[in-house]
This record gives C-alpha cells, sequence and structure tokens, in this order.
C-alpha cells in the first residue's frame, strides 16, 4: 500500500514537472538585445494556401540576406545599422493558428515588426496581435475590404483595394478599342469576387458592356455548363479571376474544347503551370502581375532575390506584392530610424517612396496603398508586359479565337 | 388449448423471394416447456425472428398473451415479456458480465426498478446462473459455455414470461447438457413459460411436454413427443439425416 | 431552353458522370471487397496524374503512352497498399476495423499530399500536361473527343470487371469474398490475397482518371481528399459495391452538375451532396444497394 | 478524493493560469485554448463516434452550424448571451432533425452520409450568401478575447468531461454501448434503439456547437472553408482513436498528445508538417486499435487510480 501511494505520488510529480517543462519549453527564447531587427510573420507551408505562397519563406530570407550582406539597415537614432532576422512560422492557412504564432512572436520572440500572412482571414486573425501588443503589422497579400472597417493604426498595405485589380487592363481596352462586350467569372472566393467586381464596374464605367457575370465554386471542375451559357452571350472579351492554377488550367481547356472563341481571353493569375498546360493555347492570353518589365535597380533587386529563392518572378504572381512589402519596411524602418514602434508605425503611414523607378506609393485614411498590377501577355511561353500603355496597346495583340 | 401464451397465425416470411416461413399456425400453452425440431434451414430460427420482431412476418398474426404484438418493434415485443438467446451466441462482447446483464434488467422491463432492486435482481440472476464469480470479466474473456450462461442470464434480466431458447445446448459436453437441462427446467419453475429450438434430440425429448415440427418452412406436427416422433410426416422428413432419425426412434 | 443547348448539356452531363464513374468504381470495387472507405484513393489519382506530367515532360512521351505505362504501376502500389498497410486492421472487430482503416487511409492521404507538394517545392505544385485532341462537332453539337474516350473505357472496363468477374477464378473469389467474407474464407479463399487484388485493381482504376485529368484539366497536390469524397458519395448514391450503381450514380451527379450548374453554378457543385442525402433518404442502401 | 485529485489538481493550476504574469501568458493562453478546443471536439465526438460505435464523421458539422448561427443571430443584434443559447438550441434541433434518416444507415454508409454533410452544409453556407455571407466570409465586431476565450474553453472542457463521464456511467450510457456492441441483440433486449441514437447525437451536438459559437466571438471573421473543413472534421477523430476511443479519458489524452505533436512538428521543422501527423495517423490506425490508454502499462495505471472503466 505504502508502495503504491508512493509511486503515485512519485507520477503525480512527474506529471506536473511535464507539465511545467513543456509550458517553459514554449516561452524560454532568450530575450533578444537590440543587435539585430526582429521581423517576425508567417507563411502558409501546410493547409489550402500553400500552394500560392510555399517559396516565400525562402524569398524573405532572400531578402534579409541582401540587406545583411550591405550591413543591416541604417537606424539614424542608433547612429549605425543593424542586421535583419526574419521569423516565420507556419500557420497551416489557418486563422486560429496564425493568431496564436503572432502571440508567440509578440512574446516570446519578441518581434519589433509583423510581416503579414497571405489571405485576408488569416490576416485577420493575426491582427488581433498587433493592436494588442502595439506592434506595427505590414499587411502584404491581404486588402479585403473588412480589414478596413475599423479603425486601426497599426496596420497599413501597400496595396490598393482588391476592385483595382483590373483597373489597368480596363484602361488598356478602353486604349485598344475593337472589344466592346465582355464576360466576367471569377472564382467564389472572397479576394476573387471583389476584384472580378471591380473589373466589372470598371468596364462599365467605361461605356463597355457586361453581358456575362458569374461566380463559380470554388472546386468546380466541369465547367461546360458554365461555358455553354457564356458561348450564347458571344462576348468579346473574356475575363477568368481564379487564383488557383489548375481552376484556370480546367476553365481554358474546356473552352477550347467547347469551342468558346472570344476575340481576347484575360486570365487574371497565369503562372507557369497555365501556360506550360495550355502549351501553344496559351500565346496571347493577357493577364496581370505586381511588376512590368523595365531596369530599375528594383526590377534587377526583386530578379535577383526571385533567383535566389528559386523561382522567376513570373510564376508567383503574388511575390511582387512580398517585395514591395519588403521595401516598404526599409524605407519605414529608415525613416522611422530607430526601433521605436510609434516611429515606425508613423513612417508606414508616411510613406512616399518611389518602386520600379516609376510609381509612389501613397496611403489614403484608411490605410490603403496604391499598388495594384500591370497588364501582361503571353508571348513565346512567357510574359511580355504590355505596361506603360502607349507601348501596351502597340504591343498587344487580340488572340482572334485561335487557340 | 384453452388460452395460449404465445399463438402464430398463418406465419408467413419471405426472404427476396425465398419462402422461409408458410402458413405456419401454432400455439404454446402457458407454464409449457415446448420444444421446436426440424432439419436444418426448416425455419426454426425464422420463427423466432418473426415472434421477437426481429424479422417480422410478412402476412400472418403473432398474438402473445391475448394481445396481437404482429410488426411492434423488438424492444417493445421485449418488454410485453418475451426474451430470448441466439443460436451463435451473442453477448454484448466488450460489456462487463454485470453490464450485460443490466441491459435487460434497466430496459426489457416494463416496470422500472429501483437501483436497490435492480442490484438484488441481478446478484440473483448472476448466482442462479453461476456468474456471480466472473461478474466484473468483459464478456470476451467468457469461455463458451460462460457464455452461453450469459446469455440465458442477460434474457432472465427482462423479467420474461416467455423465453426463446435457439440451441443452448448445443455443442455441450454430456456433463454440461445434464447441467443445462436442469437449468432450463429451473427456469421453467419459476413460472416462466420455454420455447426451445434443439437438435439434440435427447434434450428436446426429455424437457418438452409439447413438440412443434418445421420442415421446409412449414409446420408437419404438433403435439407431445411420444406421438410426434412416431409420426410418419416427421421421419420421412428426418430420412436421410440417420442420426437425427436415429434419435427421434430412440 | 433552346434544344441545341438541352441536348449540348445532356451530353457534356453524361460524358461527365462517365469521368466520374472511371475513379469512383474502383474505390467501389475496394470497398465492396475489403469493406475499406480509401480516403487515399484520390491521393493515387493525384500521384498518378503527377507520374504522367514527369514521364511526359522529362521523357517527352506522348501522354497517353504515358498513363498506359504508369497505370499499371499503380497496380503494385495498390497491391503493396494493402499487403503493407489494410491487412494487419483484417481482424479487429467490425466498427474498430472501420475507424482504424478510415485513419490509416488518411494518414497515408496527408502523407502523400505533402510528400509531393514537398517533392515540387521549386517547381509549382500544378501540373497540366499540354495535348489537344480535336472536338467532334456535329452541326450546333460539340462532343469532346477525349471525353469520349473515357466515357467508352469506363464502359469497356466496367464490362471487362464484369466479365472478369463472372468467369474468372479469381473474379469468382472476388466475388464470394464480397457477399460473405466469412463464407469465403470457409470455402479456402485467401482473401487477404483477394483484397490485395482489389486494391491493386482498384488504384489501377484511380490512376487512369488521374492520367485523365493531368490530360484535360490538371492535377495538385491538394486535389486529393475532395475528388475522394465526391468518389465516395457516388458510390455510396449508387450502392456500395455495385458497378452498375456507380455508373448511375456518376451520371446522375454529372447530369445535376451540368443541368443545375447552367442556371446558377453556384448550386451546380450542391447538388452532388443534396442528391447523396436525398437518395440516402429514400433508400438508405444506395439505388442499387442490396 | 484520491481519484477525483489528479483532476481537480490541473484544473484549478489551469484556472490560476490567467494570473501568471509573464510576457508569453496570452501566447500561453492561446495553445491551451486550441487544445481545448480540439480536446471538446475528441470528446464529443466520441461518445457517439466511440461510445456507441458509429463512426461520425460529420460531428464538425455541428461546429460550423455553431459558428455561423452565433455570427448571424449576434450580427442580427441578438445580446451575446442569448445568441449562445440560441445558436446552441438551433444545433440541438439539428441534430435531432438529421438523426432520424442518418440512423437508418449503418456503418460505412453512416459514416460517408455524415461526412458527405460537412460538404453539403459548407456549399450551401457559401450558396446563401444573403444569410451567411457566402464566401466573403462573415465578420463580427472584433476585440481581444483571449482571457475570457481561454476561461470559456476550459470550463468546456470540464463539463463535457463531466458529461462524458456521467453517460459512460449512466443508463443512457450503457444503452449506447449496447448499440455499439450488438444493435440487433440490444433492441432485442428492449433498448429503444432509435430513441437512444438521437439522444446521444443531440447530446455530443451541444458540445461542438457551443465551441463553434465561441469561436466566431474568438476568432470574430469566419468562412464556409474554415469552419467545415476537411483538417478540422478529421483529426478529432484522429485523436479519439489514437487516446483510446469509447473510453472517458481516451479521447483527451489522444487530444493532448496529437496536439502537443503537432506543436513540437511545426516549431521544430520548416516541412512535412502534413506528413508527419499523416504519419502519426497511420501509426496510431495501424498499431494502437485500442488507442494509448489501453496499453497495458497505462491501463495498469488506470487502474491503480481508480479510473479503469469495467466495459473497455
Amino acid at each position: 500500500m505504502l508502495n503504491k501511494s508512493c509511486s503515485l505520488s512519485r507520477l503525480g510529480v512527474a506529471a506536473l514537472a511535464l507539465m511545467a517543462s513543456l509550458l517553459a519549453w514554449a516561452i524560454a527564447t532568450p530575450v533578444q538585445a537590440q543587435t539585430e531587427i526582429l521581423i517576425g510573420g508567417t507563411i502558409a507551408q501546410s493547409g489550402s494556401l500553400q500552394g500560392i505562397v510555399k517559396p516565400f519563406g525562402a524569398l524573405g530570407q532572400a531578402w534579409v540576406d541582401d540587406v545583411n550582406s550591405r550591413g543591416g539597415i541604417y537606424l539614424s537614432k542608433l547612429g549605425r545599422k543593424l542586421p535583419v532576422r526574419m521569423i516565420l512560422y507556419d500557420d497551416q492557412s489557418e486563422p486560429p493558428t496564425a493568431l496564436k504564432q503572432y502571440e508567440r512572436l509578440a512574446t516570446v520572440d519578441k518581434v519589433h515588426l509583423f510581416i503579414g500572412p497571405f489571405s485576408s482571414f488569416v490576416t485577420n486573425a493575426a491582427m488581433q496581435a498587433s493592436i494588442k501588443h502595439k506592434i506595427p503589422f505590414f499587411m502584404v497579400e491581404a486588402n479585403d475590404a473588412v480589414l478596413f472597417e475599423e479603425n486601426n493604426n497599426w496596420r497599413a498595405t501597400g496595396l490598393a483595394p482588391a476592385a483595382w485589380e483590373y483597373k489597368r487592363v480596363a484602361e488598356l481596352y478602353k486604349r485598344m478599342g475593337g472589344a466592346s462586350t465582355f464576360a466576367v467569372l471569377s472564382r467564389d472566393n472572397l479576394h476573387e469576387r471583389g476584384a472580378a467586381q471591380g473589373f466589372a464596374d470598371e468596364v462599365k464605367r467605361q461605356g463597355f458592356t457586361v453581358v456575362y457575370k458569374e461566380e463559380a465554386p470554388k472546386d468546380i471542375k466541369d465547367f461546360s455548363s458554365i461555358i455553354l451559357a457564356m458561348k450564347g452571350k458571344n462576348p468579346d472579351v473574356v475575363l477568368i479571376e481564379a487564383l488557383p492554377p489548375p481552376w484556370n488550367i480546367g476553365f481554358l481547356k474546356q473552352a477550347r474544347e467547347l469551342g468558346l472563341n472570344p476575340q481576347d481571353i484575360v486570365v487574371g493569375h497565369t503562372p507557369i503551370p497555365v501556360i506550360k498546360g495550355m502549351g501553344e493555347s496559351a500565346e496571347n492570353i493577357v493577364s496581370s502581375l505586381y511588376m512590368f518589365d523595365g531596369d530599375t535597380p528594383d526590377h534587377l533587386r526583386f530578379a535577383k532575390l526571385c533567383a535566389a529563392a528559386g523561382f522567376e518572378p513570373w510564376q508567383y504572381s503574388e511575390s511582387g506584392i512580398r517585395y514591395r512589402a519588403y521595401r516598404r519596411i526599409e524605407d519605414a524602418l529608415e525613416r522611422a530610424g530607430s526601433l521605436d514602434a510609434d516611429e515606425i508605425r508613423i513612417a508606414m503611414w508616411t510613406t512616399g517612396m518611389t518602386l520600379f523607378g516609376e510609381e509612389t506609393m501613397k496611403h489614403d485614411h484608411e490605410g490603403y496603398g496604391t499598388d495594384h498590377p500591370y497588364p501582361t501577355q503571353v508571348k513565346g511561353g512567357k510574359h511580355v508586359s504590355l505596361w506603360p500603355l502607349e507601348k501596351g496597346a502597340a504591343t498587344h495583340q487580340y488572340k482572334m479565337g485561335k487557340w | 388449448m384453452s388460452d395460449p401464451l404465445l399463438q402464430g397465425r398463418a406465419l408467413v416470411r419471405d426472404f427476396a423471394g425465398l419462402r422461409a416461413l408458410n402458413a405456419v399456425s401454432f400455439e404454446v400453452a402457458r407454464g409449457s416447456i415446448t420444444g421446436i425440431i426440424g432439419p436444418n434451414g426448416a425455419g426454426k430460427t425464422t420463427l423466432f425472428n418473426a415472434i421477437t420482431g426481429d424479422y417480422p412476418p410478412t402476412a400472418g398474426r403473432v398474438i402473445f398473451d391475448r394481445r396481437d404484438i404482429t410488426g411492434l418493434a423488438p424492444n417493445r415485443i421485449c418488454r410485453l415479456g418475451i426474451s430470448r438467446t441466439y443460436q451463435s451466441v451473442r453477448p454484448f462482447l466488450g460489456l462487463s458480465v454485470m453490464n450485460n446483464v443490466r441491459i435487460g434488467l434497466l430496459y426489457g422491463r416494463r416496470e422500472a426498478l429501483t437501483r436497490g432492486e435492480q442490484e438484488r435482481e441481478m446478484f440473483a440472476i448472476l448466482d442462479f446462473m453461476q456468474l456471480r464469480a466472473i461478474a466484473d470479466k468483459r464478456a470476451e474473456e467468457l469461455i463458451p459455455l460462460e457464455r452461453k450462461r450469459l446469455e440465458l442470464a442477460r434474457a432472465l434480466a427482462t423479467g420474461p414470461r416467455l423465453v426463446l431458447l435457439d440451441e443452448v445446448i448445443a455443442g455441450l459436453t454430456p456433463t454440461e447438457i445434464l447441467s443445462m437441462m436442469e437449468t432450463i427446467r429451473a427456469i421453467n419453475a419459476r413460472g416462466i413459460t420455454v420455447l426451445l429450438i434443439e437438435h439434440v434430440m435427447k434434450a428436446v425429448m426429455g424437457l418438452s411436454s409439447e413438440v412443434i415440427v418445421l420442415h421446409h418452412g412449414e409446420k408437419i406436427a404438433q403435439g407431445d413427443p411420444a406421438q410426434v416422433s412416431q409420426d410418419p410426416a416427421v421421419i420421412s422428413a428426418y430420412l436421410g439425416q440417420a442420426d437425427l432419425s436415429a434419435g427421434l426412434r430412440r | 431552353m433552346d434544344l441545341a443547348i438541352l441536348v449540348q448539356l445532356l451530353i457534356n452531363g453524361i460524358l461527365l458522370g462517365g469521368v466520374y464513374a472511371m475513379a469512383a468504381v474502383g474505390l467501389s470495387l475496394i470497398f465492396g471487397v475489403s469493406g475499406v472507405l480509401n480516403l487515399a484513393h484520390g491521393e493515387f489519382l493525384m500521384l498518378s496524374g503527377f507520374f504522367v506530367y514527369v514521364v511526359y515532360d522529362r521523357l517527352g512521351l506522348n501522354p497517353f503512352l504515358a498513363v498506359a505505362l504508369v497505370a499499371p504501376c499503380f497496380f503494385v502500389v495498390g497491391y503493396l497498399f494493402e499487403m503493407g498497410l489494410i491487412r494487419p486492421l483484417a481482424l479487429r472487430k467490425e466498427h474498430v476495423r472501420l475507424a482504424s482503416a478510415t485513419l490509416v487511409t488518411l494518414g497515408v492521404a496527408l502523407i502523400v499530399e505533402d510528400a509531393t507538394s514537398f517533392a515540387s517545392l521549386g517547381g509549382s505544385f500544378e501540373k497540366s500536361v499540354d495535348i489537344f485532341v480535336p472536338t467532334l462537332v456535329l452541326g450546333t453539337v460539340f462532343l469532346p473527343s477525349l471525353k469520349l474516350v473515357i466515357f467508352a473505357v469506363v464502359l469497356a472496363l466496367i464490362a471487362a470487371l464484369f466479365l472478369f468477374l463472372k468467369y474468372t477464378y479469381i473474379g469468382l473469389a472476388v466475388q464470394a469474398v464480397t457477399q460473405n467474407r466469412r463464407g469465403a474464407v470457409l470455402n479456402g479463399v485467401n482473401t487477404f490475397r483477394i483484397n490485395a487484388i482489389a486494391f491493386g485493381i482498384g488504384t489501377f482504376m484511380a490512376a487512369a482518371a488521374g492520367g485523365f485529368e493531368v490530360i484535360h484539366s490538371a492535377v495538385a497536390p491538394d486535389i486529393g481528399l475532395p475528388l475522394t469524397l465526391k468518389y465516395l458519395s457516388i458510390i455510396v448514391m449508387g450502392g456500395l459495391g455495385s458497378f452498375a450503381g456507380v455508373a448511375l450514380g456518376g451520371v446522375i451527379i454529372g447530369l445535376g452538375e451540368a443541368l443545375v450548374g447552367f442556371y446558377n453554378p453556384a448550386w451546380g457543385q450542391t447538388v452532388a451532396y443534396l442528391l447523396l442525402v436525398a437518395i440516402l433518404l429514400v433508400r438508405p442502401k444506395g439505388l442499387l444497394g442490396k | 478524493m484520491k481519484r477525483t485529485l489528479p483532476f481537480v489538481v490541473p484544473t484549478a493550476l489551469l484556472l490560476a493560469l490567467p494570473l501568471l504574469r509573464i510576457d508569453a501568458r496570452d501566447y500561453v493562453l492561446q495553445v491551451l485554448t486550441l487544445l481545448f478546443l480540439n480536446i471538446v471536439l475528441a470528446q464529443s465526438y466520441d461518445m457517439v463516434g466511440g461510445t456507441m460505435g458509429y463512426i461520425n464523421l460529420g460531428h464538425i458539422a455541428f461546429f460550423g452550424l455553431g459558428a455561423y448561427a452565433l455570427g448571424i443571430l449576434y450580427n442580427a443584434g441578438v445580446p451575446f448571451v442569448p445568441a449562445v443559447a440560441l445558436a446552441v438550441l438551433a444545433v440541438m434541433a439539428f441534430a435531432a432533425l438529421i438523426s432520424y434518416p442518418f440512423f437508418r444507415l449503418r456503418g460505412a454508409y453512416f459514416a460517408l452520409a455524415a461526412f458527405g454533410l460537412v460538404k453539403l452544409m459548407e456549399y450551401v453556407t457559401i450558396n446563401l450568401n444573403w444569410l451567411t455571407g457566402g464566401s466573403n466570409g462573415l465578420k463580427i465586431d472584433p476585440a481581444n478575447r483571449t482571457v475570457p476565450m481561454y476561461l470559456v474553453s476550459l470550463a468546456v472542457v470540464v463539463i463535457v468531461l463531466l458529461a462524458s463521464w456521467v453517460i459512460s456511467r449512466s443508463r443512457l450510457g450503457l444503452a449506447m454501448k449496447s448499440i455499439r456492441e450488438d444493435e440487433e441483440v440490444a433492441r432485442d433486449f428492449g433498448v429503444p434503439t432509435r430513441l437512444v441514437k438521437t439522444q446521444a447525437l443531440v447530446v455530443s451536438s451541444i458540445f461542438p456547437a457551443v465551441m463553434g459559437a465561441f469561436y466566431t466571438w474568438y476568432i470574430n471573421f469566419i468562412d464556409p472553408g474554415q469552419v467545415f473543413g476537411l483538417k478540422i472534421a478529421l483529426t478529432p477523430v484522429a485523436m479519439a482513436m489514437l487516446g483510446g476511443s469509447g473510453l472517458v479519458i481516451g479521447p483527451v489524452v489522444g487530444a493532448i498528445v496529437l496536439y502537443m505533436a503537432e506543436e513540437v512538428i511545426w516549431t521544430q521543422f520548416d516541412e512535412l508538417h502534413g506528413a508527419m501527423l499523416g504519419g502519426v495517423i497511420v501509426v496510431v490506425g495501424l498499431f494502437m486499435p485500442g488507442g494509448l490508454m489501453r496499453l497495458r502499462p497505462l491501463d495498469a495505471l488506470l487502474g491503480r487510480l481508480g479510473w479503469r472503466e469495467d466495459d473497455r
């Protein structure tokens, strides 16, 4: 009996010790002195969003290496350069996991600023940690309106609202002439819906007609009924807005199979699998990217970072947004000149930096930026920039139903 | 029979085009031990299932204690006082012996028992079936004979007026057979009517006051054991099943 | 509605049903014989699509040839899968077996999905083969020839399966096991081998469907589980273990998606699961289930 | 007293945790909140899945429904507490409603139809966008609710564990177990199986509904793919199996072990998180049909604590 209760209590002690050590393990990371700039965030390495952003962990590291190779970022109030360290966790594409991990970044890793995750849903959860701990939050691939409903001075994005995504494409058609009726199909998902609606509104504002507008389920595989309905409307231009390549490929292959032959096809996101899968048929598809051809320092640096991360800029259409976020962080830190959260925040909101040699980034009173993508066209299996518009109108070629 | 406890009226049961029971009518007297015999596939177990409502009869009526129970759900029929065992035993393997019995006590009775009554009843039944010593074991840990006793214990727990015993003697050693026959008699002595299916002729003939003979889904004879075993139809039905017909004549 | 459109919709729906039936038949065979809900079925489909792509991309083979090369290998994959991971569960209690098989196949699905996405790191996660089989046009009606071929293949496979089950020793054994596992064992059938063969054939069919997927649209690591779910609802709707039921279930869902999808794309996808629940309400064992 | 101590002491410690004054407190609370969510889902899944033997792959439908019901009611101006109550009642009514058709199905048919139900719910939620916001998701006023959410989840964990324990020793629990062992025999011995199954499903739906409602309150922005997701649908099943399906202590142990394993995996490894999780699940299915708590040493431990159940 003595033996029994003895081993029981020993067991209890062991269990408590285990719990305590787990707790300790969870919170035990040495406190950082101000010898480096700590940036924390999450990137989906698993779950439903991984396919779009997985290599951005490597891209982030490439940027950090690049910055540190020059000695880091100069902070005037400290009077020296500090190296950058980026801590990225896997949010598993799930908001509660992201919330937990941003909390960890804030309290365990004690980062100085946050870089946002992919998607508005995950961002919304992650932002809670920023507000609570008063840590500046650089949003990246997230610009849905719900994120801007509340006053929150700790977040800002470089992106314009989702509805702007096709502004430049619509302008291109305005300048080109020759097309007047549009069909718009988007994947039924937060981001895609907003972007497609923006395009429809934009072309209507330009005086064109939208003859077909529909949203199709996230995981639809058979588009034959949609294509049939679309054919009945006989549109000049068909726009497809969906992030996952299989969605776009499925639609395009079936459209070809069922003889949908508009004058022009716009596929919002045309990364390499779409081009490879469509082969010759991908020629002259109009698309968009968050960059355009050029040789400014930004262009060169962006290409270099992507190469270090193992892909070409246009293969991951969102990579341009990431790059802009890195640049904004550099810019904000330099102008803040310290690691004080408030100063970084103010610097983040008052940016006026120039990117890719052309545009000046700004923020409106809600925190939206001004970035929106540029039209491209697939030629010879690659994206060719149609920007600026004068050049675009000359380079652009109607597809004219040629599959 | 003036007032039978159980009565089947022209029972028919079809399985996907196969007629397993064909117009079987029979009566079971109150307080009796009645045997059902017949070659394999004669429809004996189907008859049980028709009575308990597991596979309700396609046509015909089942009358229990002057009440028509045809088409009632098995759980309701159980509460009316009919309980059973299975040809291949089916105790709740993952449950303890006590809980196997408790199911019948809790759910199979018409009137709710108080906690004290429950416990008293349960231990009385466990004692009666000699299961008390292994009451905490799970059914899957029992040996076959114990499982059979457990089936009987569970059947008794519902406080039945009629128990249907499906080959409880088959597969036992001669000593075990004798003890099981004693048990069945003891159950009957408590005022519970017994209807049993059995292949061991000695046991059926020894126990039953009345025997029903099924063949190809039809009843070919009913009467006291001595009389039935002389019946030419019965003998011809068993022809070719040497050991059984030998058993009949013995 | 315009008659031409209606005809086109019906054709689309039926052909789509053929595409669904192709992979679902394999799943049905596996369930019928082994009683296992193979949640990894769609992953094998996806994996086969990847291999077809790799063979096509690296060796420059014709994609159809690549399918012919890759799919039979998946017979072996399925066979080994059963031997290694499903067989050890055979002796468990019914509901424990169902649950553990569900877990094992789910775990395998997660592993295959993640490993595939890991293996394609650096490249893109999505693969699609560039090949266009011209469409047959009869007046106003478009008959996508690739889907026609698939439909013919499905019919042929179902017929072959039927003959195989009816006239070969192994086929009869498969049937015996489907109907009564214990009885088959008592009659000397090696149920383990039969299970493995069923997994082999079923996985082969999934692989063939995967080949179609990568040719006709695209594969990505995460398409597996949602597809499995759809195939499962098709075979449940048709009646577990009935091949004709699978074809019927596939065509019903195909037609439902095509017709509803024409008016309202959103509900077009939903209709499959609405039908599933509705049919099970009326017939708990599916349309042709016994 | 000795028997309840290993339960009371950790609960008291966990209850006191928010008083802790360290920087990482909220992180610890959030880690535990997600653990509690998993425990509740696994434990309540197992009422039907383990105790009654009906593999309910659609358990998460109750969670998603609770999440959406709360969001819709709350945004319609119903005060929070009544909104939670109404959401839970709605889910219970839903469970009672589907129990009739779904429990006509057995075994694999039931598991699959229930699984299909989750997908159906997801689609319907997307399509009814006038009500649910569709794929745009549903948002309620955001706030930092770390500590209250932690306390609520802890309370629900305690309640669900108590409920499991009470049920396993109750009349209803015995009937559920008898259905698991042999439904026909149970019916032959007077168990009103249909009623028992409905009761079991309704009881098991309460807990995911509560957690779903509070989940919306905590995360404040939900979408159909998230609350009706495949992963969240299947991990509780894996957790219950890992710990020991059908035992009161099983699902909670499984949830803790699997969740901790996941935590270690994502903090210690950069890649292949899904594959490792899959590996764990395969091992459980392959080698531990009875789960951890039926392994001999742990079973012996339960015996010494006086926690061993008669029916296992």
